[in-house]
């Protein structure tokens, strides 16, 4: 779920994007010098992009029998790391706002913040967390996912609750108010994309197409996979 | 997509006056599909698409899918080819009209269309449409799944699938490692597996050279053969005159259906529908005004057979 | 496809320089923001709907459709606002209704409505090709921009065959139930991951011929930014913004 | 694919014995051709390419693209056509023998190949595969700024090539709303803006409809007429017959080349590059045998012609 367009204050939309504005530069950076390195790679890059909004565009059934659209930033971290996906996040967000009036320009800062920033991170940061305790691949990208999906629902919570803070109880209220509204329809969801995703993974590995080959080199740092492209 | 101005009605007769003559192309009445019921297998009455914001692609469509006759679907690029499948088989929804099922109407609600698709299958162009398991079997074996059938009876259709398209050695391979001919086949073998009552394909010579199109006219031979109806949309008016027994042709002034030999014979009706006219014929024409073909016989379907005009003597008929 | 995107190829003002375009829409988006929801985001909800229907013409069933998505989030976002979290020491229940809550709803939902709008106006007459090869304008690295654009085009490629190989497993029975739902869209997950990649590497041979060496540089239109134009933009957003705020004051 | 072993040599003269007769089908010396310079446009020497990991696809490879010639490859599914064509246009560079373009030698290194391309343009089967920008315009003009013209003289090269394939008016449309002919035409403005001598196009008709397919025919010929040598890989032997002057076969046992009319004549050599006889060879043999067509002359090329011979007064010639 994004944030309408309009629905923060000023003041609010302002901040938002500033605290995003560092990580999408960073993103920004990592990928110019990626396609400077190797001009192949803008190809690539833009099929990752594509394949992250077609992602979220799709409806998959929830846990609780409603239908809602997945986040895919858990997958998409993993597959092509949390800088890239900053970049490839704010390109998708831009787009469902342009194209799908889903979210909005003033409220980008804030969406790009929970989705194409924070919920990569989180999300990459539980996958590593399972490797580094030697899980195996699927639970890893389970997590992955779940925590990507859940992270970003929580951020956007805060981001809520912080714009809209409850006349009696202040920030917290809200929060346990906007939180409580999300988690019913979130935790579900969130199980149901982690699921999916290591559904996903399996198929592409049963394929043996080395499309993988990139989950298994995000174990070593700079070492370019058999299509050379995106990881770094 | 331009489209030229219909040149004058072509509801009226066949110009070529052979209304009465025997029907060149059709099945001997006591054909395979004598023996199936008489109603249509699928039927459209009064049917119309349009997608969302655009103008209707197609418009008071009349067709029916008769048991165990092979049917041809032709028109130009864009004319709705694709779209008049999709309506035939539930993937889409008419706008105005109905479809009918062995008679019945189809509600387009959940249980109307899996009753549907267990009659109807369709078989998309791009076989990569539909591949989307890591192996063949494992593909084929998806429908009968969904069927909710015991993985005997699964393993089992599998088999009869991959076995009536030539595919049984393919079983474990990757997709995506099939040659396209390979590809499309494995694509059929998944519609095959459900056991459709109709099977109806959107231009599956597309690509395929022309023994792999023999290849795979005589496995669709095979199928009829077996009481399963063939439709099929093509670009190739040889082939359909080939092939088909009936013919539908999407003209600018709406769907124009009837038997192959006689509507693909029909140059007005041709251009119409931006084709062009059938070597068959052309050569039947030339043969019949020397005398080389008695008037009611069918024109030759292939080079082959046309070269048997050119022996010493003459064989009429084939 | 997209119907927004089909609507904004064949708008009336396809023809302006997005410069045009994104002053006026963005700068009304900016006033329904800033602006003190009454009068003033009312004032530019109704001021850019004119916009919209008259001057862009953009068609009102086509508007609404895609209004009414943002207006849905729009709406059940503000019922928020109605009530509000006493705590579980509070005699009068854990939630109850807030003060002022539906007058906060209320101006919440003008203000979403009218930037949702504006955003609109902006959409709705420019398309993202005509956008995207000018960001490097703006500052954006070339990489970036080169990426944005094949996003774009390969994210219609992208979503005709997912909705393609839906189609197809659905016809299979793949939508029946929950578990056999579950594997189609595994299915179509993986499928659209392997094609967006198959994709990507033939249109590197197809680029290649052409002398494609990292950079895909295009010719954009020599349509220039209407001087006038953006004027009485700036003149109309200034004129919306004055109005509003003289108006709030007389207003109650 | 599954190929059937050659049956026999083929490089023997051609079995109809024709091989001195006034060749059929072949435009007259002094056509346009003989203006342009006699070293080949193209040739490969002894080519061969193997995709990592697999075996040899093509091997041995001789073949040569004359100016000013028709040029049609033609081969079963997998024998290598699209591997041939991108050989021929450097975008493979071949595991053993060598390019020449106008008799030198290629390198296939960045200036060799930068050299290369502003001679010869390849145009793939899928449009997809070549339009990566969202709008007709701006995408056509991606080549020409890569030759690194100046702005002026890009738009000029844009407003040509959009005019010499009909698509004025699609030039501000998005690729993703187009029709696939629509499509079609637009990845071939982008090669023609290039202005390269040779235009290689792999399957240019396949999902096309007839009238789609003589609107293209029509635009090579104008194409060629202006200059360009165009060479395209085809399943369809009827419109190789009729549109190429030469022909070049993928058989198991290697490349054969010839004149069109005569190598597409040859059953054996059909047969071995897994395709069917022509319709025209077969109508010609049975005008022939009947005395209607005199033995120089060139085959029907068309149904349309045929049906000349059909009239009371045949149209010997045509
Ligand atoms: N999903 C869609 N949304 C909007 N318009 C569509 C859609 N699919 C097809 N069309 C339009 O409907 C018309 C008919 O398309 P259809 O694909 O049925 O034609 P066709 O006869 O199958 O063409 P072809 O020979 O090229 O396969 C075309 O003008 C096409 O642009
Ligand atoms: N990138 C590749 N890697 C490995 N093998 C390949 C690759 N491309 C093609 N091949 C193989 O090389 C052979 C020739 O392929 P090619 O595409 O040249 O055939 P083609 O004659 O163009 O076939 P079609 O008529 O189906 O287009 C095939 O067996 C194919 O599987
Ligand atoms: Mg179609
Ligand atoms: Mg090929």
């Amino acid at each position: 779920m994004h944030i309408a367009e309009g629905y923060l204050p000023p003041l609010h939309a302002v901040a938002w994007s500033a605290a995003a504005a560092p990580f999408v530069v960073h993103g920004a950076r990592a990928l110019t010098r990626e396609v400077r390195e190797n001009p192949g790679s803008t190809l690539m890059l833009g099929a990752s992009g594509a394949f992250v909004f077609v992602l979220s565009a799709l409806k998959i059934p929830s846990v609780t029998g409603s239908c809602s659209h997945p986040t895919g930033t858990g997958l998409g971290a993993v597959l092509f790391r949390p800088p890239v996906m900053a970049v490839l996040g704010t390109v998708t967000l831009l787009f469902q706002a342009l194209l799908l009036a889903h979210g909005g320009l003033t409220t980008l800062g804030a969406n790009v913040f929970s989705m194409a920033v924070v919920g990569p991170w989180a999300g990459y940061a539980a996958y590593r967390a399972v490797r580094a305790l030697r899980g195996s691949l699927m639970p890893a990208v389970f997590a992955a996912a779940f925590t990507a999906d859940l992270t970003t629902y929580c951020v956007t919570s805060a981001q809520l609750a912080l714009a809209f803070p409850d006349p009696a109880t202040g920030f917290a209220g809200a929060l346990a108010k906007f939180g409580g509204i999300f988690a019913v329809t979130q935790v579900p969801l969130a199980v149901s994309e982690g699921l999916l995703t290591v559904l996903v993974v399996r198929l592409l590995g049963q394929s043996g197409r080395g499309e993988l080959a990139r989950l298994d080199t995000t174990g070593r740092e700079d070492t370019t996979d058999a299509e050379g492209t995106v990881a770094r | 997509m331009t489209r030229p101005a219909p040149d004058g009605p072509v509801d009226g007769p066949a110009p070529d006056g052979s209304v009465d003559a025997p029907v060149p192309g059709a099945p001997a009445p006591d054909g395979p599909a004598s023996a199936a019921a008489a109603a249509p297998v699928l039927e459209l009455r009064g049917a119309a698409h349009r997608y969302p914001h655009g103008p209707a692609v197609v418009e008071g469509i009349d067709l029916a899918v008769r048991p165990g006759r092979a049917l041809a679907l032709l028109g130009r690029n864009g004319s709705g080819k694709t779209t008049l499948l999709r309506l035939l088989t539930g993937s889409l929804r008419p706008t105005s009209g109905r479809l009918l099922c062995a008679g019945e109407e189809v509600r387009h609600d959940r249980r109307g269309l899996d009753r549907l698709r267990r009659t109807v299958q369709l078989v998309l162009q791009d076989p990569d449409d539909q591949l989307f398991s890591a192996s063949v079997g494992q593909d084929v074996s998806f429908g009968p799944l969904n069927l909710g059938l015991p993985e005997d009876e699964v393993r089992a259709r599998v088999d009869e699938a991959l076995a009536a398209l030539e595919i049984t050695g393919l079983r474990d391979r990757p997709t995506h490692l099939l040659s396209f001919g390979q590809r499309k086949r494995a694509a059929i073998a998944g519609a095959v597996a459900m056991r459709p009552r109709a099977l109806v394909l959107d231009e599956p010579t597309a690509g395929l050279d022309p023994q792999g199109t023999e290849r795979l006219l005589g496995l669709l031979e095979r199928l009829r053969g077996d009481g399963t109806t063939v439709v099929m949309a093509t670009h190739d008016v040889d082939l359909a005159l080939r092939w088909a027994d009936d013919a539908a042709l999407l003209t600018p002034a709406g769907l124009r259906t009837g038997d192959a030999g006689l509507l693909l014979g029909d140059p007005a009706l041709l251009e119409d529908a931006g084709l062009r006219p059938t070597w068959a014929h052309a050569a039947a024409d030339v043969l019949r005004a020397h005398g080389l073909l008695a008037d009611g016989d069918p024109p030759p379907r292939t080079p082959q057979q046309l070269a048997h005009w050119a022996r010493p003597t003459p064989a009429v008929g084939h | 496809m997209l119907p927004i995107d089909a609507a904004a190829h064949t708008s009336r003002w396809r023809r302006r320089h997005p410069v045009d375009k994104a002053v006026l829409a963005l700068g009304l988006t900016a006033a329904a923001v800033a602006l003190p929801p009454w009068p003033g985001a009312v004032l530019v909800g109704a001021v850019t709907l004119v916009l919209l229907l008259c001057a862009a013409r953009v068609p009102a069933g086509r508007l609404w459709r895609a209004f009414r998505v943002p207006l849905g989030f729009c709406v059940t976002g503000s019922l928020t606002l109605l009530v509000q979290v006493n705590g579980f020491s509070d005699p009068a229940g854990f939630v109850g209704p807030a003060p002022d809550g539906p007058l906060h709803a209320a101006e919440l939902l003008a203000r979403t409505a009218a930037a949702s709008l504006a955003v609109l106006l902006f959409a709705f007459t420019t398309p993202l090709s005509d956008v995207l090869p000018r960001l490097t304008a703006l500052g954006v690295p070339p990489a970036v921009v080169d990426v944005t654009a094949l996003v774009y085009r390969m994210s219609f490629l992208l979503l005709d065959s997912v909705s393609t190989v839906r189609e197809a497993q659905a016809a299979r029975l793949g939508y029946t139930d929950r578990r056999a739902a579950r594997r189609s869209l595994a299915g179509l997950g993986a499928t659209a991951f392997v094609r967006a990649f198959d994709h990507a590497a033939r249109l590197q041979d197809g680029l290649a011929g052409r002398g494609y060496t990292g950079s895909l540089r295009v010719l954009v239109d020599d349509v220039r930014i209407c001087p006038r134009f953006v004027a009485a933009s700036l003149a109309l957003v200034a004129c919306v913004t004055g109005t509003a705020l003289l108006l709030g004051r007389i207003l109650p």
